[in-house]
């Protein structure tokens, strides 16, 4: 045993035994955290810090449309027209639906009910969850049909086809990644619920299903702010 | 452990209010107010972004930490936009610039 | 010898290679790291090698300047998104910080160890677009450049960098969660090491930066395979929004490079002066100031770039801002010797190496700042100096300074010192040597990126090359004698260096959870003699 | 072998000296703060080295005084370079009224430059010294940088959008042009040579060197050949503006806009007519996106200027954008 160093040594910091006999360990709890306090605490801090990263990554889209916007107001109008505000308004409410029933899923989980409510409340997310990917699979199936997908096939009628190819590049972008994130919501639903199924939720423990309810309340407010952009505003406007 | 229980009825009275701000918001588009029609998307859309925010994501009831982790991702998307959009928007401010 | 008698600690508490490749223990993960963000250090330190000696002569002789557009590309996305921003969070960051602060682990240890295998997933892809045959858009990935005219292995490079950047944006959330809420009782927030601080400030910026970078490439990446125009001005797009976007994450990610290293160098001047920190507060709070305003800078990179004279007066400024929160640590560090019982180990060496090259670093950047003359120096090879002094003179320099600083608590052993000593000279010789004249050439003109240059340059770049080849062999020295170590240096004991913090409280090698019991924490860390305010002035 | 050891750039533009005496300037501040640390850290690591193995350090805990001094004096310097650099850029971003034009379009790999009265190079400039000079930069293909180290001006090149620098140039020689802003393969090789010359030689040059017409005038052909005088009449009947006394004026457009007709909204307008239409018109011009090269945009764009000048000699000034003209 060589001490590179001898001589000074520092006094120790006290390091007290494991005083507090505290309640026995809930089977949830993850060997480093000290409670299920901590671990909830953590766990919600993790997943809100993530949600800031994502509105930083969606940011940069908005920011490009931003930018497009400014740069050709005109285009943009003319462009958005082309997009069936009534399945946009659908969809809005269908996003809005569902996370009233995940909000109701995280309090089932939060109030002790029934496995069955809990499922029943997570299943209608992921069913309403579904319906919006439809919706969004006619909108786009659309778009294909009438050939306003940028690209080498992009044919557009009217006014500025440059902005509106761009319009379209940015709709796509956005609300691509947008639909890419209710996808890996649908699967981190199906995992909640499965966990749901297996007696796993109660008052003690529900971290997972209310981050999951974070994750999914998050995705439906990108759509809050996508709708108008990309649908309504400049809906007013006839060109002539 | 244990969080903030909220009644049903709030949730519900929520849902109803986002239900509302959508069908006002669709409405207005169809109502020409120049360029007041950005003003009030915009306004209704982030009305409806701090609903959910505040009670289905319990950021009403939550800690000052979680308070500040949501404002700062907001506020961070604020720099980026203000930062490049003072590029933009005061190109040929300085005579002569180049653009 | 007494290897097989020692106690059970992180090192031998498991074997075999699933131990090691599904652990969740934070210093098995530190580990992993450190060996593949070796592996990349390398590599791109052989792109370097290759750079420089092509620039040995004015012409493109030894390679094409197609092949030299890849090096350097290569040479810079390797060491930048692969090498410096994990390398200290991720290896003594990953290592040091639920130990300084008392906890068991990381809040999320399968998170830790899943961005460890993203990372590893996006060193794949990087090095499958450099095997098939490079990239040559530089790491900067300009539009439209990047998304039109390049016909090199763009969208592979860039979903590489987009995958990476997850790794990136996991540790550092993981360190945020951690530094909130696993603290041990009596950890309070202004007893923190200042590494904590300075991983704290750096993960802010990995969370909020990162995923702009993410979206950004993924869009060139789009735009390239899809056509979309997001940036292109032949489909419509503003090539200018790109490097606005750009800039957003990486002017802040080369503060994610040394911030953790200004966080090291704090707890080696304390250690090795046996000495608290001066002004604690001030240099805690200017890791923050440097995160936070280091966001608000980036475009001081698009003064030549037809930006708006309004902005950029206004990016001017505050990037002066952003000077005075770095120079508050170097007087503050400066400072903390003054009076000390310094030692002149090798790891204050490359302290005091630090902080020589960082000032230097840092001081020519107010000239990049200063409006009229950024027109001359941008693109040249004086920003070549410039933020090579910062990522290499201050960056690596931290780290290697970090590496042997707590190598003996990693790894129980010891390494041998003299080598040690040798090894940090030469590299500072080196270093110097490979960079100083760099200014000299890029004030003269030489514009960054050539594979060719004027013949009046060329003394200059020999000069460099010259250097390059010592500091290559001083990078060798350290690998050489710490994998020796491994086996046959002398072990270290708990605390080698008679410094404080939690550390080294306890074990080397530390046991899997740290600690046998919390800690209870009564004072800052690096408290050697009795308390006495005292002002100098 | 290194016949030349140089430290500094010939100052070959008047800009160059501005520039330099800042440069001075910063050496001589970063250079005393670097030593200043330098030779702190030296010092107190000599006086200071430990002497016995278990001596520990004085605790001093800081000073608000110290703190303070440290963050102000570097914020005072600090400011002083931010004024300075300002009002060098101020000066190296505004080009003088009368400014001598010429027009540079960069292409991978190379520079293309047309003087108004016509002469046209590659990779080469000439420019008479003693006059301010002002380059009109566009690019054909990626963005590139113009460069010329001896007159300390750079600015870059962006497809899409033309970006102008200035200089005056003082010496008579040759000076290296580079490209900065790294475009492919052959970057290193995009580089040339501006001469500049004294005035009278300068003129014997242009003589020599010109052929083929103004710019102005081959803009005119184009702007006949590409049907333009179609709907672009003189008399006002015509189905666009009427150009003549239009440039450096301001329009309102369809949207409500008020923009300056420049060379930027000229380039739009032939590139993407719709996009900002005068008021009182229809949108119905067809894109020339394709038909026109960047270097015929410049030419046309130099006529439609000729247009608004008393006299079409090359090289004046542009006329102030002050008067508005509404519909």
């Amino acid at each position: 045993m060589s001490e590179a160093h001898p001589g000074y040594q520092p006094p120790p910091v006290a390091i007290h035994p494991p005083g507090h006999g505290h309640t026995p360990h809930h089977p949830y709890l993850q060997h480093h955290f000290d409670n299920m306090e901590q671990q909830a605490e953590a766990s919600t801090l993790g997943m809100w810090t993530f949600l800031v990263t994502e509105i930083m990554f969606f940011g940069g889209l908005f920011m490009a449309y931003l930018v497009y916007r400014w740069q050709s107001p005109l285009g943009f109008q003319e462009a958005s027209h082309h997009l069936n505000i009534y399945w946009g308004a659908a969809n809005t409410a269908i996003l809005i639906i569902s996370s009233l029933t995940m909000a109701l899923a995280v309090r089932a989980a939060q109030t002790s009910q029934p496995v069955r409510t809990q499922i029943g409340w997570l299943v209608s997310t992921m069913v309403l969850g579904a319906a919006f990917l439809g919706i969004k699979a006619i909108e786009y199936s659309d778009k294909f049909r009438d050939h306003i997908v940028p690209g080498p096939y992009f044919q557009w009628e009217g006014l500025y086809p440059k902005p509106a190819e761009q319009f379209y590049s940015l709709y796509f972008a956005m609300t691509g990644l947008h639909a890419l994130h209710m996808v890996i919501g649908l699967g981190i639903m199906a995992v909640i619920t499965w966990m749901a199924s297996r007696k796993t939720f109660d008052s003690e423990y529900y971290t997972p299903v209310e981050v999951a309810g974070l994750y999914w309340h998050f995705v439906d407010i990108v759509w809050i702010f996508l709708f108008p952009l990309l649908y309504l505003i400049g809906r007013h406007y006839h060109a002539a | 452990m244990s969080g903030h229980v909220a009644p049903k009825s709030m949730y519900y009275a929520v849902f109803a209010a986002l239900i509302l701000g959508t069908a006002l918001t669709v409405a207005a588009a169809f109502i020409d107010m120049g360029a007041l029609n950005n003003v009030v998307m915009l306004a209704i859309a982030v009305t409806k972004a701090a609903l959910v925010v505040l009670f289905f994501m319990h950021v009403r009831w939550g800690t000052r930490l979680t308070w500040v982790v949501a404002a700062s991702g907001f506020f961070w998307l604020l720099i980026l936009f203000g930062l490049t959009m003072q590029d933009y928007l005061t190109r040929g401010w300085v005579d002569g610039t180049w653009r | 010898m007494e290897t097989t008698a020692a106690p059970l600690n992180y090192l031998n508490n498991g074997h075999g290679l699933a131990s090691w490749l599904l652990t969740r223990d934070h210093k098995r993960i530190a580990l992993l790291y450190l060996w593949s963000i070796t592996v990349f250090f390398f590599l791109g330190g052989f792109f370097a090698l290759m750079i420089r000696l092509e620039l040995l002569t004015p012409a493109a002789d030894m390679v094409q300047p197609e092949t030299y557009n890849k090096l350097f590309t290569m040479h810079g996305v390797v060491m930048v998104f692969f090498f410096l921003i994990p390398s200290i969070p991720a290896v003594l960051g990953n290592f040091l910080l639920p130990i300084m602060i008392g906890a068991k682990d990381l809040a999320f240890p399968r998170i830790n160890l899943l961005s460890w295998y993203i990372y590893i997933l996006g060193g794949m892809f990087t090095l499958v677009a450099a095997i098939t045959g490079g990239v040559d858009t530089g790491w900067t990935f300009y539009a439209p450049y990047s998304t039109s005219a390049s016909n090199s292995h763009v969208i592979t490079a860039g979903v590489g960098i987009f995958i990476t950047g997850f790794s990136s944006i996991l540790t550092g959330l993981n360190f945020i969660v951690t530094t909130h809420r696993m603290r041990a009782p009596g950890m309070t927030w202004f007893r923190l090491p200042l590494f904590v601080w300075a991983h704290y400030a750096t993960s802010l910026i990995m969370i909020l930066g990162t995923p702009v970078i993410a979206i950004t490439v993924l869009l060139v990446a789009v735009e390239r395979g899809l056509h979309l125009g997001i940036f292109d001005p032949a489909l419509g797009g503003d090539p200018v929004l790109f490097q606005h976007l750009f800039w957003f994450y990486s002017h802040p990610a080369v503060y994610i490079m040394i911030l953790p290293a200004m966080g090291v160098v704090a707890e080696l001047v304390q250690a090795f002066s046996r000495k608290n920190i001066f002004g604690y507060t001030f240099v805690a709070f200017s890791s923050l100031a440097i995160a936070i305003i280091g966001f608000l800078v980036w475009g001081h990179h698009l003064f030549v770039a037809g930006q708006s004279t309004y902005a950029g007066l206004v990016f001017s400024i505050i990037s002066f801002f952003v000077a005075i929160p770095s120079a508050v640590k170097v007087f503050n560090w400066t400072a903390t010797i003054y009076k000390g019982s310094v030692s002149w180990d090798s790891p204050m060496l490359y302290a005091f190496g630090f902080i020589g090259l960082f000032s230097i670093g840092g001081l020519t950047g107010l000239f990049l700042a200063t409006l009229g003359m950024d027109i001359h120096m941008h693109d040249t090879y004086f920003i070549i100096a410039h933020f090579h002094y910062v990522m290499v003179g201050g960056a690596i320099f931290g780290y290697l300074g970090g590496m042997h600083y707590w190598w003996p608590k990693i790894t129980g052993r010891m390494y041998p010192e003299g080598w040690a000593r040798f090894a940090a000279l030469n590299i500072f010789v080196g270093f110097n040597l490979t960079f100083f004249p760099q200014f000299i050439v890029g004030y003269l003109g030489m514009p960054r990126r050539y594979a060719m240059y004027a013949p009046e340059f060329q003394i200059y770049n020999v000069l460099s090359t010259a250097g390059a080849t010592i500091l290559g062999i001083g990078y060798l020295i350290p690998m050489d004698y710490f994998t020796w170590s491994l086996k046959y240096a002398p072990l270290a004991g708990d605390n080698p260096w008679g410094a404080r913090g939690l550390e080294w409280e306890i074990p080397s090698p530390p046991p899997t959870e740290n600690f046998t019991a919390t800690p209870i924490v009564t004072e800052g860390t690096h408290q050697y003699a009795p308390s006495r305010e005292v002002g100098i002035v | 072998m290194f016949t030349n050891f140089p430290f500094f750039p010939q100052q070959a533009s008047e800009q160059a000296a501005q520039i330099d005496a800042l440069y001075f300037f910063l050496i001589a501040v970063t250079g005393f703060f670097a030593v200043l640390i330098a030779v702190l850290v030296s010092v107190f690591a000599v006086k200071f080295h430990r002497r016995h193995g278990d001596e520990v350090g004085v605790a001093i805990h800081g000073s608000l005084a110290l703190e303070l001094l440290w963050t102000i004096i570097p914020l005072g310097i600090c400011m002083v370079m931010f004024v300075w650099g300002a009002q060098v850029f101020f000066h190296m971003t505004r080009p003088p009224k009368g400014a001598m034009e010429i027009y540079v379009v960069g292409k991978q790999w190379m520079w293309k430059a047309q003087h108004r009265d016509g002469a046209r190079e590659i990779n080469e400039l000439h420019v008479p010294i003693g006059r301010p000079v002002k380059l009109v930069m566009g690019s054909e293909d990626v963005i590139h940088s113009f460069f010329i180290p001896d007159f300390r001006v750079k600015a870059d090149v962006i497809p899409g959008r033309y970006n102008t620098l200035w200089f005056t140039a003082s010496k008579p020689g040759k000076y290296h042009i580079f490209c900065t802003q790294y475009c492919g393969t052959k970057h290193s090789a995009m580089i040339g040579t501006v001469t500049a010359m004294d005035p009278s030689d300068y003129q014997v040059w242009l003589s020599g060197g010109a052929g083929g017409g103004t710019m102005a005038e081959n803009g005119a052909k184009l702007f006949a050949d590409l049907s333009c005088n179609t709907c672009h009449l003189e008399n006002g009947q015509g189905r666009g503006p009427v150009l003549k006394g239009l440039y450096g004026k301001q329009v309102l457009t369809t949207g409500g806009q008020i923009v300056t007709m420049d060379d930027a909204y000229i380039r739009e307008s032939v590139l993407q007519p719709q996009a900002k239409v005068v008021s009182g018109f229809q949108p119905i011009m067809p894109t020339f996106q394709g038909l026109v090269t960047e270097e015929q945009l410049l030419q046309l764009i130099a006529y439609i200027k000729s247009l608004s000048e008393p006299t079409s000699s090359a090289g004046t000034g542009t006329p102030a954008p002050d008067a508005t003209v509404k519909k």
